[in-house]
């Protein structure tokens, strides 16, 4: 196992990783900005090294300081968390390179899964379900045409380096693709360097429904569930629970069986995510495959018991996962995550600044994972995220009313955050049901 | 004593710095100022400030780095670090340093080397002065804005 | 010293800003204000500013009690409910109030019932003076604590 | 179900049956001293009542106050909690006269367990193992030494009315009992107003192990298992844990129906709890039975996925428990509970005052009971136990290198706490290898 692990994050994932190392006997190194000296994960750390300004690209995106500050501290493994460098091929070759090792998978794996088009087209070789589009980048708008023509309308275009809805366009029909074509090529070279569309059918009211893999270097690939991801704004998930109100045990089995082979597909190592969208009649489709610790593991770790952080510093140091097959996760009750966001509850702009009160629920079935504290100033830089609140009941009934009084207790003051609105979401009709798709935020919002 | 915008001035920086604590005695005025943090303060330099002078620097974390921006001290110069690495004050373990305590230094002038990533970052002096102090050892890591040199400006 | 609007100003900006305490002396006069849970204004700072009133009571909470101590208003004497229950003012539905506003009252002298657990708990006036307030409504649930009567004692 | 539940009681368990309220839909009062204003419970409760001074005879053990309070508040149901009122029979009397529910035992049980040798009596006919001992209460010294003479020294005296350690004398011999005969005496008068005494075998290094029990009206009575709870000081317990290091499923099955004959003997209802003893050759002895809510509810909670305190208002509005057998209570995991005392860590005397700063630990497996937030002034009026610092992991091993995590990511300040204590109990290799008996701490603390 490790001595010494640098976590190449800051907030709440960094404190994850904090535990999960303090729990294995691994000693740790924070990084952090000159705005972070006060960041939770700076002061629970057992050392600490400041690597640049505010600003993540002169600090938290910054791979020499990063690289820097491991081998000054003599760090022999770095975890990336999520965001920032977590998905930076590039990043996990230098680290193995500098003789380190990188708490994720194999770099060829980030970069296969990370382009779009090479992922959708290397797991339909696999026989994992993907939606009716193009076999590869598209050419021309000509050939976007042509193809949409075949498959019928509604389409969608996104970028083979895309990621968070940029370079990604809807479309009804033939005016609406040629106009979106030229609209997303930009979009995409603008945000990834990286111009090449793919085309796909569009589902009109799809579920995201996602499963977590685990992946040893001993060849085992095992799923541990799935989890519901449809509650989104803008792309940002907001609610994600699990087991999915959607998915009997067949369908979780077919679906878990199809992402343990996309995780084949790339070779994969370590913990990751394979998404899919899946329409009303059960059909479902890989969108892509997360390869990283997803900011929602929690709600897994709660219904099966698995330490997936705790899993992936294991996996790393070349063990096996710690259950043998499948049959040996055993999930148990409900979860649901509800993101807490320092927001404005109504223009969803960010709400930096001191938290000067503050009141975490505890209680049975209640799990926080935060940096906050009473006096801590959260820094306008980052992120909005600032605690996970978790619940757990015997089954989604418990969870619910849980969740209702789990917010009711939490109190934060100084900043806004978006509690309320999660207060309101758990009292809809539709979400009390499980009827959701990725639409029901905009329907939400508009009621 | 201050006037009143002075003294609000310094409550809003003792909040905003962290700062644990300011005691000013004026002419038999005496002004006390407590934050939440546990930092020391040089009661000296605000005296001697008069009125609504800022809080002195934080002291030096564990890899002795105050921000950047508050690396004064008795009107001296701090050159700072501007990345994460290991400090060296010659170019090779055989050579002689670059500068030494009491040398005149020119803007631009190379005070010492800063590796990174294997790189050899030569920092330069970014005022003209004297060297007043050699802030890390030899081979020791710094952070980014570790203060590297104090130079009393010309 | 300051005027109050300035020391007002002065604990505003302690709360706001998280800052622990601030003590101000000056010309004999002293300002203490400690942050968070407790502000405490030491009342000579303020008398000399001859503007100055102390800073209002604590809000009421939902039953309407402060803390018996602060139960005082400009040298009005409150007398509080000793316990739990319903504030009546007269010994039965039909008869007159024992005391209403402007009455002059003895120590000793009953000015309500409280009752609880179906015992009727006569309240007797802790002091001797005069009536210029009833605090609850007739029949409405008081706590422990809460002011019944203001009293300006003779 | 109840519309309004009034809670007898302050701090964490306050804030525990707040939780449970809000989950089940009920409104609750929360009553408070005048020292109390600013405690969680009043926070966070629907309404507040003041009922007395900071003193707890004048507020939280004034039975006038507290049914005042529910009367001007219309509360249909009372819950005790633990502590105060929660084993006063007269008190559930009260209660029941006034045409409210208490939220606890019939007063008969809770009055025939509060009488220790009556209990003693009552489970022996039920063929319940009990110590060899008196037969009932004590004529006289005499008897003391006769029976003492005929099981063998040394022995113990404990105070029928007793609880606490007091009204207990210890005794090795003749001259030894004869003394302690009358100390006790004069201690259990001034104590409980009642100096009866019994006579019991005296165990020199027994393991302090309890099972927890529901009993619904329809006359269901299962358990949900054991806690180890022998880390004790002074008979106040520090650390408990389940399952217990010295059980094994046969010992569990045959101690488990022992409690569950003991609850029937008392006719009991609600939730309960049955202390035994056991000695190293695995023999038990039943001690006492609590009739309220333990402290330590929430290590069963954690193992069993089952909320003790909504059991406990569901049972007393009258429906069954909701596993229909012990079967359907399947633990899982191990779960360890620490108490986190205000002391000092040197003296153990009592360290009230304001928190100025506090962080408390969270991430996987992790719960805390707590009524503390930064800011808030512990009053030195009450109990010194502040926050219960849980941990759950998937068996003894992940559960102490967790419990040493969430310890060390526990931040205190203003206030002197027993954290660090709880780290060394962690390193000690006897507590590590679950070697542990009441003697424990005696050990630890003068090694």
């Amino acid at each position: 196992m490790f001595s010494k692990v640098l976590i190449a994050n800051r907030g709440e994932i960094a404190v994850r990783i904090i535990a999960a190392c303090r729990e294995l006997g691994i000693a740790t190194v924070a990084v952090h900005s000159a705005a972070d000296r006060e960041c939770l994960h700076a002061r629970l750390a057992d050392e600490t090294v400041c690597i640049g300004p505010a600003e993540s690209t002169g600090s938290y995106l910054n791979i020499s300081s990063v690289m820097s500050a491991a081998q000054i501290t003599g760090a022999d493994a770095i975890h990336p968390g999520y965001g920032f460098l977590a998905e930076n091929a590039r990043f996990a070759e230098i680290v193995h390179e500098c003789g380190l090792t990188f708490i994720g998978p194999p770099p060829e794996a980030i970069r296969l899964m990370g382009n779009k088009s090479q992922a959708r087209r290397s797991v339909a070789a696999s026989e994992v379900p993907i939606l009716p589009g193009s076999d590869g980048p598209l050419g021309s708008s000509a050939e976007a045409l042509e193809l949409a023509a075949a498959i019928g309308y509604p389409v969608i275009l996104k970028a083979s380096a895309g990621g968070g809805g940029r370079g990604m366009r809807l479309a009804w029909d033939e005016s609406e693709l040629q106009r979106a074509y030229d609209t997303a090529w930009n979009e995409a070279e603008r945000a990834f360097g990286d111009p090449t569309l793919y085309l796909e059918k569009y589902l009109e009211s799809p579920r995201h429904v996602e499963f977590q893999i685990l992946a040893d270097r001993q060849g085992r690939v095992i799923h541990l569930g799935e989890r519901e991801c449809s509650v989104q704004r803008r792309h940002q998930k907001l609610i994600e629970e699990s087991p999915s109100p959607a998915l009997g045990p067949e369908l979780r089995a077919e679906m878990g069986k199809a992402a343990v082979a996309a995780a084949r597909a790339a070779r994969y190592e370590n913990a990751g995510t394979v998404e899919f969208l899946l329409d009303r009649e059960g059909r479902f489709y890989f969108m892509e495959m997360n390869t990283r610790i997803q900011v929602e593991h929690p709600v897994t770790e709660l219904v099966t018991g698995v330490d997936l952080v705790k899993e992936q510093l294991r996996i790393a140091a070349g063990k096996p996962v710690s259950m043998a097959k499948r049959t040996q996760v055993r999930p148990h009750g409900h979860a649901i995550e509800f993101r807490i966001n320092a927001e404005d509850p109504r223009t969803f702009a960010p709400s930096p600044g001191r938290v000067s009160h503050l009141v975490m629920p505890g209680g049975p079935g209640v799990r926080v994972d935060s940096h906050l504290y009473a006096g801590y100033t959260v820094p306008p830089n980052y992120d909005s995220l600032v605690a996970k609140l978790l619940v757990h009941g015997r089954d989604r009934h418990e969870a619910l009313v849980r969740g209702r009084r789990a917010l009711a207790m939490l109190r934060v003051e100084g900043i806004s955050t978006n509690a309320e609105m999660h207060q309101r979401i758990l009292e809809d009709e539709d979400f009390q049901a499980g009827r959701i798709d990725t639409h029901f935020m905009e329907r939400f919002l508009t009621a | 004593m201050f006037k009143f915008e002075e003294i609000c001035e310094l409550i809003r920086l003792v909040g905003s710095t962290g700062v644990s604590k300011v005691e000013i005695e004026h002419a038999g005025s005496r002004l006390h100022v407590e934050g939440a943090a546990h930092v020391v303060v040089t009661p000296g330099a605000v005296a001697q400030a008069g009125a609504g002078a800022p809080p002195p620097a934080a002291p030096a974390p564990a890899h002795g780095a105050p921000p950047p921006a508050a690396a004064e001290d008795d009107g001296l110069h701090a050159v700072v670090s501007p990345i994460v690495g290991t400090f060296y004050r010659a170019p090779n373990p055989d050579a002689d340093p670059y500068v030494k305590v009491g040398d005149f230094v020119e803007r631009g002038q190379v005070l010492c080397i800063v590796e990174a990533m294997k790189l050899m970052n030569e920092i330069e002096c970014d005022v003209r002065g004297t060297v007043m102090k050699v802030m890390p050892e030899n081979a020791q890591p710094v952070e980014y804005g570790a203060p590297l040199f104090m130079i009393r400006p010309a």
